[in-house]
């Protein structure tokens, strides 16, 4: 586990309640002790305790602003209320959470803030959900004394995702506050004083961030609120289901808001391992793509060529004949969406038919010890052990865009832990001040061999991690660099703190599905396929492309399974309607190797199915009859094959980098001169990665206003 | 029981009780705390520091240690005021953010914070008034009115000829010698009618009226002259007890 | 009471003075008037309360327990105790609820997810049930949500995950459950922001 | 996480109406034979077309449909069923085709096997 | 005489068969309207629909239509236009033969009652759906 503050109390006068060791001290909230440790802030203890103190700035993981101060409470023998979120307690305090004073001082606070605040709580967005409502309600006066006008404060305009409707602005600052420290985009900001105080950009420009949909989870009224979703529904009304992100690799726990069969918007879920309370703006808000270019009845191609819509038994009959005919020349490529029981029935059909080659879209090299060890592809020190580093080496990747939460943990590192990056590839704008070392793939020879500058940085690292890219990986030479990286980071393990516990190497991947068909034993790559191209070929939501018409013989058929209408569905001859991530309970296994489980939010539309089913299905029409009928049977399987798919939650320690390490030294090869590159530099090229995303309206709008921004004259640039 | 309640509670000291605490309207800045490009102020108004203001500049900057430039700001920010005469195009914030390496964003809130930085073309005299109660007590109605007579000023506005703009501003801490107002750098103390208009005609016709209290008095002291201090300071063991 | 009546009046009357809500008080000192007292008042009901619990009630003599055998009296004897049971609870013979929703429903028990719009945590206290999700369409009459499956909208809370599994295991429901996540601790300062040297320092402040 | 512990383990309870399994069987032999000796009646009260031995054998197989139960208290929860449901018949509260309604004649029967669920819907 | 015994009945029934047009025609007359009774032709509207008349029949049986043969048995009353429905409903005795309906400049031509023809009127949902399917694109 991260200990986020360790490195950040170092530096100031709380040092010596660390170094002084675990001591406790004694405090009473509301007269029942507590234990904690120096340097608890009043707030914090009073969670321990169970009460919780009412808070509009204080947020757990930004800094404390401390300027709302709702968070007054009465501290024993003070003469003033003391601000709860930025006093640390002191032995034996005794606070008072309920008492007169503290009452009072909260309804002062209240009836302060609601002076400037619009009572329109009916056509608000936020209303039903907003802390300001609900504290108004426990703490506040049940009459006003305010007879003058209210304020108005003018909207601004910062992009097609965050809606702002700045009189309802309370000034808490926690927008602020998250865009400079956790997103890393300083263009939020107080402007004027005293009652003209507002929030904004001051400049009209967009908030051009990653993350910047969070800043709609923070607000703790509705001066934020979410663009596509404004109007759509209110809270009560809402079903929440938990669920499993699969815009990357990371596996952002989320919370899927639906009603009436549609999902109207998606929100993060806590998991201080993964996500903390973050999201990506992908996956928070390339949800309405799954209301577009849906694939909801089976389809076959008739004599002229196109495909029309037919029922299941058709489409069934017909992919289960070519399969029966083509005598085992059956391959399968799974596409990025894919959970981790529709890829073990995917396999168990393609090798029950006689079939070989099972690939996945994305590459990852098989020289040396391959997908053979599953710790050579995985994020091994997990996305939580980034706070334990010291110093990260990013090669050929992009964090910021091919896993935003996993830069935010990066970033999260780099300001309260001193942490230090390194970046070899293209010099890319990660939100934080990283040392560009180069974009020459010569230079990881010159690391191994220890006579590049850096490598004395490197050595000297106690805690260091190595990050591959899946840009690297897919490079020509691909193999070459990764098997040289793998000996860096075995000769890196020697000199750590932690020594064997401490794993330097660490994969980082794009897609939800990859570890988890890699987990599976699936080949990554389509060349076996290209290679021996097959009479049937099954793609399970392969829809980046990695191969096409021209690559097959005329007379393969081509069956696509998949939820979106895209390159796949396109080249398919017949096309079997399956369900999206939020229409299926489904395994997904993110890049650390962590399987997690989506809960199904709605059914799938149309005629679709569950993808599994569908594989199932079609096995029994084959006659090659799959040994599971019910979602448990298919778990059974997948915990028969790599037992770590169903242990929930979970990172199963994979720790054979000796062996790796040894295998890579006898790879060989020839390296390439091309410069170690990355597919997303830019945001514009973060918003549409996949079928979902690339189907979204959303999406299309904000590289639309990105585009637009870069005329804008006031951007910095 | 319940009729004296009732009677208790339409008494005119329970419903004088529930009055509002704050009778006046919110006096809303007149400045916008939102930048609006003008011909004037956009991001393409030309801004740079001459050689002898980089010069200061590097100065300033100088005093502040190592990764700390940031808290030049302010003096960055009033050495481009006065260069460009009187205001701040917001392409000098931009200047001035670049050279000490900090978001755009951090020094616009600097900028829009402090009320002597401003972000819209002023005239060449900004006259600036205090209408804060000692002031108003002494008169500053009339020295408004003087001004408005004379320029056909409204507080925000400025001459055709871009020579004055007139502020209202609050207390500039001359109380003692109100009323006052402030031109440019320098107060204008004990203002009768005439020393208005008179100061305004100088300034017109391109002189610099000597600053300070008009009336006569050297600086704050009692305006019938010394009425204490008169003597001479009494020497050492004044007052001292006879047996030390 | 009379006592009482009187401090009330003061009372009342310096709450009016002092602009106070006089009504809060008066109920404040309703309260204080002990509760017998008042039933007897305004009581309408025809049974008296009794004050003097001291005072033995004769229970009245039944038919029914003097007609009865001694067979029958110890069995009535046992009735009124306990019997023991070491067969699991279940309950799905009795429940009414067709055996296909038995066997295929899945149970998910956990912990209500915060909602991230809010800071709120007093809802994430007690363990909840839920039903896996069955197929929800638009009435074409309203628009409104419209389901065929009523266990859709159970809402159940239990104060422990065991009491929850007890309850689907006795209606005979597959279960699974979730943990709530872990909250590590943190260290947060407001010194922070304005340290000399660390990263943590803030030009918002 | 598994599902379906058997949660077994001795507790104590309060009973319904029977101390022990003897009284339980006791009690449902009773009501058995209640229901046989009345269905006769009930056949040529409610005019239904089944034969008596029809009825018997619905009989039969309605009690046998719960032979499993071994909780005393649900045992006589049961009993407490079907005595409301002889009462009700007998004193012809319910209608001709509430006592059809064993028969589910008309009842069209769900789907078979994971193709023809498949096939069927979402199921 | 003939009418003691009946024989006029014969006669009778005769020459409602020949008026027909011969036993076949009379036969299939009985099928499609389940009648065969001797009337005097009133008229025909624009649709094709003759009106017969027989006083000495009773009130209620006595006004009558046949329609369009070319209907078939798929016949319905809505087929009767206004003008012949008040005549046929003893609404009034002058048929529009006699006294020509008045006929305003806003009245739109009789349509008979598509309800459960092909032309009726479904009720369909303006709303749009809820999931877009997506749409192959057209083989080249």
């Amino acid at each position: 586990m991260g200990h986020p503050g360790e490195g950040l109390l170092l530096g100031m006068g709380a040092t010596r309640a660390q170094s002084s060791g675990p001591e406790k001290i004694e405090v009473f909230i509301d007269d029942q002790p507590v234990m904690v440790p120096p340097g608890t802030t009043v707030l914090q203890a009073a969670a321990e305790a169970g009460v919780e103190i009412p808070r509009f700035c204080y947020h757990e993981r930004l800094s404390v602003a401390g300027n709302c101060r709702m968070c007054l409470v009465e501290v024993e023998k003070s003469v003033k209320p003391v601000a709860a979120c930025a006093m640390p307690v002191m032995k034996g305090w005794r606070i008072k959470t309920d008492s007169d004073m503290t009452r009072k001082a909260r309804e002062g606070v209240m009836e302060f803030l609601l002076i400037n605040h619009p009572l329109d709580c009916p056509i608000c967005d936020q209303g039903g959900e907003c802390d300001l409502q609900d504290q108004s309600m426990a703490f506040g006066s049940d009459r006003s004394r305010f007879l003058d006008n209210k304020r108005a404060v003018e909207d601004k305009n910062i992009g097609p995702l965050v809606k702002t409707i700045m009189t309802r602005c309370i000034h808490c600052t926690r927008c602020v506050r998250f865009a400079s420290e956790v997103a890393g985009v300083e263009d939020l900001g107080t402007t004027g004083r005293g009652s003209d105080m507002q929030i904004g950009t001051y400049v009209e420009k967009m908030l051009m961030s990653e993350l910047s949909g969070n800043v709609i989870d923070l607000c703790p009224v509705g001066a934020l609120t979410s663009k596509p979703y404004a109007f759509t529904a209110r809270p009560w009304e809402i079903r929440r289901t938990d669920s499993v992100d699969v815009m990357d690799a990371v596996g952002s726990n989320i919370v899927v808001n639906h009603r009436t069969g549609e999902v109207l918007r998606i929100l993060p879920r806590t998991n201080e391992e993964i996500n903390e309370e973050w999201l990506s703006d992908k996956s928070r808000f390339a949800c309405d793509g799954l209301k577009r270019q849906r694939l909801v009845y089976p389809m076959v191609k008739d004599s002229s060529g196109e495909l029309r819509p037919c029922q299941w038994e058709d489409a069934l009959l017909v992919a289960g004949r070519a399969l029966a005919a083509a005598q085992g020349s059956v391959a399968a490529v799974a596409g990025g969406l894919a959970d981790a029981e529709s890829l073990v029935a995917l396999k168990d059909l393609v090798n029950k038919l006689g079939g070989e080659a099972t690939c996945t879209e994305e590459i990852f090299p098989e020289d040396g010890s391959g997908t053979d060890l599953r710790s050579s592809y995985l994020l091994n020190t997990t996305i939580a052990g980034v706070e334990e580093a010291d110093l990260v080496l990013l090669v050929g990747t992009n964090p910021r865009f091919e896993a935003p939460l996993f830069n935010a943990r990066l970033r999260k590192a780099w300001v309260h832990n001193e942490l230090d990056v390194a970046v070899l590839g293209p010099n890319v704008n990660l939100t934080y001040e990283a040392e560009h070392i180069g974009e020459d793939p010569a230079i990881i020879e010159k690391l191994l061999s220890g006579t590049h500058p850096f490598s004395q940085r490197l050595k000297a690292a106690r805690r260091p991690m190595v990050v591959v890219g899946s840009a690297l990986l897919s490079r020509p030479d691909g193999g070459l660099l990764y098997a040289r990286l793998q000996q860096l980071a075995h000769q890196l393990r020697a000199g750590c703190e932690g020594g064997a516990e401490w794993r330097v190497l660490n994969v980082l991947h794009r897609v939800a599905s990859q570890v988890a068909a890699l987990d599976l034993g699936y080949t990554p790559g389509v060349s076996k396929v290209r290679n021996a191209p097959p009479q049937v070929l099954y793609l399970l939501g392969a829809d980046e492309g990695a191969i096409t018409r021209e690559d097959l013989p005329a007379d393969c058929l081509v069956i696509y399974q998949g939820h979106h209408g895209d390159r796949g569905a396109e080249m398919a001859d017949v096309v079997l309607p399956g369900a999206a991530y939020t229409e299926k309970m489904a395994t997904y296994v993110n890049t650390e190797g962590r399987a997690q489980q989506a809960q199904a939010a709605l059914v799938p539309p149309g005629m679709a199915r569950e993808d599994w089913k569908i594989i199932r299905a079609l096995s029994e029409v084959v006659g090659a009859q799959l040994p599971y009928d019910n979602l448990a049977e298919v778990r059974d399987r997948l915990t028969e094959v790599s037992p770590n798919l169903t242990r929930y939650g979970d990172v199963e320690e994979a720790n054979y980098f000796a062996q790796a390490s040894a295998l890579a030294q006898l790879v060989k090869g020839k390296q390439e001169a091309a410069p170690i590159d990355v597919p997303q530099k830019v945001l514009e090229d973060f918003y549409m990665t996949n079928s979902v995303s690339r189907a979204s309206p959303t999406m299309a709008k904000c590289i639309a206003a990105i585009k637009k921004e870069a005329a804008n004259r006031h951007r910095d640039k | 029981m319940l009729t004296r309640l009732a009677r208790a509670l339409t008494s005119p000291s329970v419903r004088e009780g529930v009055r509002g605490v704050h009778r006046t309207a919110p006096a809303a800045s007149d400045a916008l705390f939102v930048h609006r490009d003008t011909a004037q102020n956009n991001p393409d108004t030309p801004f740079e520091f001459t050689a002898e203001n980089k010069k200061r500049a590097e100065a300033i900057m100088s005093i502040y240690p190592d990764g700390h430039k940031k808290a030049a700001v302010i003096p960055l920010l009033d050495l481009a005021q006065r260069q460009v005469g009187n205001w701040l195009p917001i392409t000098a914030m931009h200047t001035v953010a670049k050279m000490l390496d900090m978001p755009r964003m951090r020094v616009y809130e600097v900028a829009t914070f402090y009320t002597m930085y401003m972000r819209n073309p002023v005239g060449k005299y900004h006259v600036q008034v205090c209408t804060t109660t000692p002031c108003w007590l002494r008169g500053s109605d009339q020295v408004m009115a003087v001004i408005k007579d004379k320029l056909g000023l409204i507080p925000g506005h400025t001459t055709p000829d871009g020579l004055f703009t007139l502020s209202e501003v609050e207390c500039l801490g001359a109380c003692v010698n109100a009323p006052m107002m402030q031109i440019n750098d320098d107060y204008y103390e004990d203002l009768g009618d005439s020393d208005v208009s008179e100061i305004l005609d100088s300034l017109a016709a391109g002189r610099t009226p000597k600053a300070g209290p008009r009336s006569g008095r050297f600086a704050a002291e009692p305006a019938g002259g010394l009425t204490t201090l008169t003597g001479p300071p009494p020497g050492p063991g004044f007052r001292v007890r006879d047996d030390l | 009471m009379k006592v009482l009546v009187a401090k009330y009046d003061a009372c009342l009357r310096s709450a009016v003075s002092e602009n106070k809500m006089a009504l809060r008080f008066t109920w404040s000192l309703l309260s204080e008037i002990p509760i017998a007292r008042c039933h007897r008042a305004v009581s309408t009901s025809a049974a008296r309360y009794v004050d003097d619990l001291t005072v033995k009630q004769v229970e009245p003599k039944s038919t029914h327990k003097t007609l009865m055998t001694s067979e029958e009296a110890s069995h009535e004897k046992a009735v009124s105790g306990y019997i023991t049971i070491d067969t699991p609870h279940d309950i799905t013979a009795i429940n009414g609820v067709p055996e296909e929703q038995l066997k295929t429903r899945r149970v998910l028990i956990k912990i209500p997810t915060k909602n991230s719009m809010q800071s709120g945590t007093n809802n994430l206290h007690r363990w909840k049930i839920s039903f896996d999700e069955k197929q929800r369409w638009e009435n074409p009459l309203m628009g409104w949500a419209s389901t065929a499956d009523p266990l859709s909208n159970t809402e159940v809370s239990f104060s422990s995950r065991e009491d929850a599994i007890a309850f689907c295991e006795k209606n005979g429901w597959n279960w699974i459950t979730e943990s709530p996540p872990v909250k590590p601790p943190r260290v947060k300062s407001y010194g922070a922001n304005f340290s000399w040297n660390k990263r943590t320092r803030r030009s918002t402040k | 996480m598994a599902s379906k512990l058997a949660r077994a383990g001795v507790r104590q309870v309060k009973p319904i109406l029977s101390v022990d399994h003897g009284e339980a069987r006791q009690r449902v032999l009773n009501l058995y034979k209640a229901w046989y000796r009345q269905l006769p009646y009930i056949v040529m009260d409610y005019d239904l077309p089944k034969s008596k031995e029809e009825c018997r054998a619905k009989l039969r197989e309605e009690f046998m449909k719960h032979h499993h139960v071994q909780d005393i208290r649900v045992i006589d929860m049961l009993v407490i069923k079907g005595q409301m449901e002889l009462k009700e018949t007998v004193e012809i509260w319910k209608q001709k085709h509430g006592l059809m309604a064993y028969w589910k004649d008309t009842v069209e029967p769900k789907p078979q096997g994971f193709l023809n669920k498949f096939l069927d819907g979402h199921e | 005489m003939a009418s003691y015994f009946g024989i006029d009945k014969i006669f009778k029934a005769l020459r409602i068969i020949r008026d027909h047009g011969g036993i076949r025609a009379s036969l299939y007359q009985l099928y499609r309207v389940d009648d065969l009774k001797d009337g005097t032709l009133v008229g025909e509207d624009a649709m094709g629909n003759k009106y017969y008349e027989n006083k000495q029949l009773t009130l209620g049986r006595n006004r009558w239509v046949i329609y369009n043969p070319s209907v078939g048995t798929d016949y319905d009353g809505s087929m009767v236009p206004a003008e012949w429905f008040g005549w046929l409903h003893h609404k009034t005795d002058q048929p529009p033969t006699k006294v020509a309906p008045t006929s305003y400049g806003w009245q739109s031509g009789h349509q008979m009652n598509v309800t459960g023809t092909a032309d009726a009127y479904m009720p369909y949902s303006t709303t749009k759906p809820k999931v877009e399917a997506w749409t192959p694109p057209k083989a080249a």
